[in-house]
């Protein structure tokens, strides 16, 4: 399974290289915030990690409940602050 | 779980698929949403995953983080945004720290835990997921101006400082993989990772975050790519990596555009603005003009170019800027606006100010397009830019910003500059445009100057 | 494993795809023939299938010879004529 | 197993890499050394797999296809370079066929087989693999113009054959799906499909077959991909899926470079050249002029413009036109070479056939860089050269290769063409350009047509 894995992180490397090739300087910002919202995905390992952990103590549930928070945020939080940005390039969509 | 991970496939398809749509000014916000969309099938999913309990927990997790999340989001004003990002960043990498911690405490210091990857994967979590927030609350504060932009540095010995902090949490790490469970040395991992997030952001000057926060964006993916590998779930491993490699390049690309370089942002004590002994003025003089006769000039231009800079950030002149921009226009003038790529302190920071003063898009001219024009240009009003201005980058090889396209300001027929001082931009260098026979300075800040220039015109 | 291959191939699709984003036309053949000589990967299948096959009838041991020199065809036919054919854009490589 | 799969991790890598250099004129060569050493390495793992044996079978095939693919692939001309491609890519399809129909014996018709998805990835392996293989080798033949070139098509009927055939091919397949072991049916899936390569691929016109080559080539990259799904192969499924995208975007790209549509073309009946009723001259008058007046007029210019194209390679006249431009040079003509991207029948066939006379690279000058020079100049000599001289491309909307960006030759003080008749080119329309007054037409092959201006020159 690991080595399956680490095929995917090899490629997943090459996918991300790959797009962000040439882009505009204006994008760079936005460009940013949306890739700051996709590794929101950390959320998923909160819900993971509190969702079918066993004899989790009172503190660690605590601090899972707060990592789910974090990752709530980061990706709501960047999503919507990508699209005003996005937003703002008025134009630029024509 | 067959059904989830084929719901991971397509989740992490839409992310990469989003992430095009995001290089191109047409796809982009098609291409936010379409990841937002992946990242909502990502969250389903793994909802779905058979034996999920603690509802109440995860629920409320997730109630808090959009009630905190939403908000700030959509009230954060525009020119606030580097520093909204770099809080989102932060949180991120706290998730991935905590997340590594609880791994930790429930698994006794991974003495029960047989594989070797999983180990590494967390502890390198809970370190670069430390760094990343901590760094990033520095670079929020900075921005917010909570601590002062200016590099903090402990000076010489600082290297030296955070190459042993570094060490210290990689030992207490090192500590952990070899099998002793004591909580301490978690504890110490994350501390020791939280001090070196500080010690390397404090000394970096408020003008390189962008391209920090955009770094530590980068690290953020790669800490959760390794929580993905540690708890095996594919999407994370993808969307962090994804993450982790374009953030990379996008960093490059952000700092060649000023053109900086990596090592020298992290090396730090740079772009505090204003560094000392820029201000050798030698024997050259500068001529000085007021809003009057600056208005005069303006109103019997065929063609005003303006070239908005940081300092009308600073100053929140853009509506001002916009009035005035309309007076002229009532008397015939023709005004246009040239925006350099990496005027201000973000990309796209005046697009989006002038964007919010809703000045007509098509006032709005690239560089390139611009640039054949100064020639034409009667007045070009210059307000608070200096860098992105300076004929250095054209003529001066020894100059630190040598290369970087400009705005040949310097070829229309006269230049007025509004800015508070003799002040140096970013860069921290002389500017000789300042001294052409055809600049005139008009002193003070750019908003009451733009707004002195609008009384003399009505 | 077939989900985690399933992943790994869409990865590399998506590489595939970001990768030959815009091309000269003149690298067009040279491409073609490129790629064309990396799918010789078919190669491995012949060795696994007849290193690893149990009681092969004389027949499928023929077969599989007969693919394996195709695939090396495959291969070392590809990369050489593409090098040939890139050794003609001379000048182009400086 | 580890070692091994890490080493197809490393393969995989190289192979991206090398594919990402391939995209740049630079970096090319180099790229493809990258890919060629993955593969190298992929081997050498697999040849590692613990339990291999029949070792000296699986020598015996690596030697006869180096002995058999080295030498072709060393001496084969570049103007032969297509075909040689669509051989090499036929058989690695016919490998994959064969590999699948091995897996159907040696499971009893995969009887004993219990995951679904081998089953399915080995028929669709065979599928494909047969159709490609078969396709290919007709790509050959009519490029070796071992078949004729121009369609051979059904007429009406092809379509519905084509269909029924397909869909015997599918419905063997699904039967064994279904869990019929008859190797009856396997025989009938590879033939069918077979039949199926054969009947496409025969009524598409010689001039498409690069297109064609490109489409065969993805579809053998993702019958390769199947079949390491069927075999859990890392580096097969990577190799395999990269080629499939890849060369479909490559397929689309080649298309439009020569404007023609992908399902247009597998409609087939296109490109044989000499298309019936594109000879209506109406009365336009051609200018008929002899090898002695095109010398005296080419040697009395300051620059001549060589237009070459298909016919220059069809004639073999390379050396001799390059003969040509050195008397002219002697005698004080600037000579330059107007090179298309799509003139000929492949990509870059110019460059090729040019290099291959030592032509002096300065001297080629891609579409956008002559184009602007046509006005400055006296002769421009089309040798061979038809579409991409034709000004029904800027100027007619109803014209089939409207929008194809052309050579504006029709801009320059006079125009010489070499062609053997009026017949049209590839896209069997007429040319205008032939009837322009500034144009005077110059018959016979473009060879001797040349080797006669020599002898006036000299
Ligand atoms: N765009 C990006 O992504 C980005 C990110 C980081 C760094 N940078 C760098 O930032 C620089 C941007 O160039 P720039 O020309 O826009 O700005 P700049 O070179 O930093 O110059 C800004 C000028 O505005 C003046 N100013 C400041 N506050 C003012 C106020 N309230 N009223 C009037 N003037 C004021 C300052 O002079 P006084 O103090 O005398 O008023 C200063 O000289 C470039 O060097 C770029 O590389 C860009
Ligand atoms: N480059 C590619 O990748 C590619 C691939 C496939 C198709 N195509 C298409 O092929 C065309 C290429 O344009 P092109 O102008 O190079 O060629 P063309 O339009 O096909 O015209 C070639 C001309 O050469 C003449 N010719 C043939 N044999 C000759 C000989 N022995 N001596 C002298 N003349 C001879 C023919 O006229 P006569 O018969 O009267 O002599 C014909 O009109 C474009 O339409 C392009 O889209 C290109």
């Amino acid at each position: 399974m690991f080595l399956a894995n680490l095929a995917i992180l090899v490629l997943a490397g090459f996918v991300g290289f790959a797009v962000i090739s040439k882009v505009p300087n204006t994008l760079h910002t936005p460009l940013m915030s949306g890739t700051n919202a996709i590794h929101g995905i950390v959320l998923l390992g909160g819900i993971v990690v509190l969702g079918l952990g066993h004899d989790l103590s009172v503190f660690d549930k605590l601090l899972l409940v707060v990592a789910i928070a974090f990752g709530t945020i980061n990706v709501v939080g960047g999503f919507l602050v990508t699209d005003r940005m996005l937003g703002m390039f008025k134009g630029k969509q024509r | 779980m067959t059904g989830i991970l084929v719901l991971y496939i397509v989740a992490f398809a839409l992310f990469i698929y989003g992430l095009m749509g995001l290089t191109g000014p047409r796809t982009a916000v098609r291409g936010n949403l379409i990841a937002a969309a992946g990242m909502g099938i990502a969250v389903f999913a793994t909802l779905l995953i058979p034996g999920v309990s603690n509802w109440v927990l995860i629920i409320l997790g997730i109630l808090i983080g959009t009630a905190l999340g939403v908000p700030s989001a959509k009230q954060v004003k525009m020119t606030a945004m580097p520093q909204m990002v770099a809080l989102f960043n932060g949180v991120g990498g706290g998730a991935v720290a905590l997340i590594a911690w609880v791994e930790f405490n429930s698994t006794a210091g991974f003495t029960l835990e047989p594989e070797a990857h999983v180990v590494v994967a967390s502890l390198f979590g809970a370190i670069v997921g430390s760094v990343s927030f901590w760094g990033s609350l520095v670079a929020f504060g900075k921005l917010q101006e909570l601590i002062p932009g200016r590099p903090i540095s402990l000076g010489r010995p600082q290297q030296i400082v955070n190459a042993l902090v570094l060490v210290a949490a990689l030992a207490c790490a090192i500590a952990i993989g070899l099998g002793n469970g004591s909580p301490l040395l978690i504890l110490g991992t994350l501390i020791f990772a939280a001090a070196l997030g500080l010690l390397v952001v404090l000394p970096i000057g408020g003008a390189d975050m962008p391209v920090v926060i955009s770094l530590l964006n980068a690290l953020t993916g790669l800490s959760a790519a390794a929580a993905g590998l540690a708890l095996n779930n594919t999407a994370m491993i993808v969307a962090g990596m994804i993450v982790g490699a374009s953030g990379s390049i996008l960093t490059n690309l952000m700092a060649k555009a000023m053109n900086r370089s990596i090592p020298a942002i992290v090396a730090g004590g740079f772009g505090g603005g204003g560094a000392p002994g820029a201000r050798e003025l030698g024997d050259k003089t500068v001529r000085e003009t007021n809003a009057a006769d600056a208005a005069v000039q303006m109103a019997y231009a065929n063609q005003v170019v303006v070239v908005p800079g940081y300092g009308m950030a600073v100053a929140q002149a853009q509506h001002t800027v916009r009035d005035m921009a309309k007076l002229l226009e009532d008397k015939g003038v023709e005004v246009k606006y040239a925006i350099h790529p990496v005027a201000g302190r973000m990309p796209g920071h005046m697009n989006v100010l002038l964007a919010e003063a809703d000045v007509p898009y098509e006032q709005l001219k690239e560089m390139d397009e611009i640039n054949g024009e100064f020639n034409r240009t009667d007045v070009a009003l210059v307000i608070g830019a200096n860098d992105v201005t300076n004929p250095a980058a054209r003529n001066d090889p020894s100059s630190p910003i040598h290369g970087m396209p400009i705005l040949n300001v310097d070829e229309s027929k006269s230049v007025i500059v509004l800015k508070r001082s003799m002040n140096p931009g970013f860069a921290g260098i002389e500017n000789e445009l300042y001294y052409s026979p055809t600049t005139s300075m008009l002193f003070g800040d750019a908003k009451s100057s733009v707004e002195s220039v609008i009384e003399e015109l009505k």
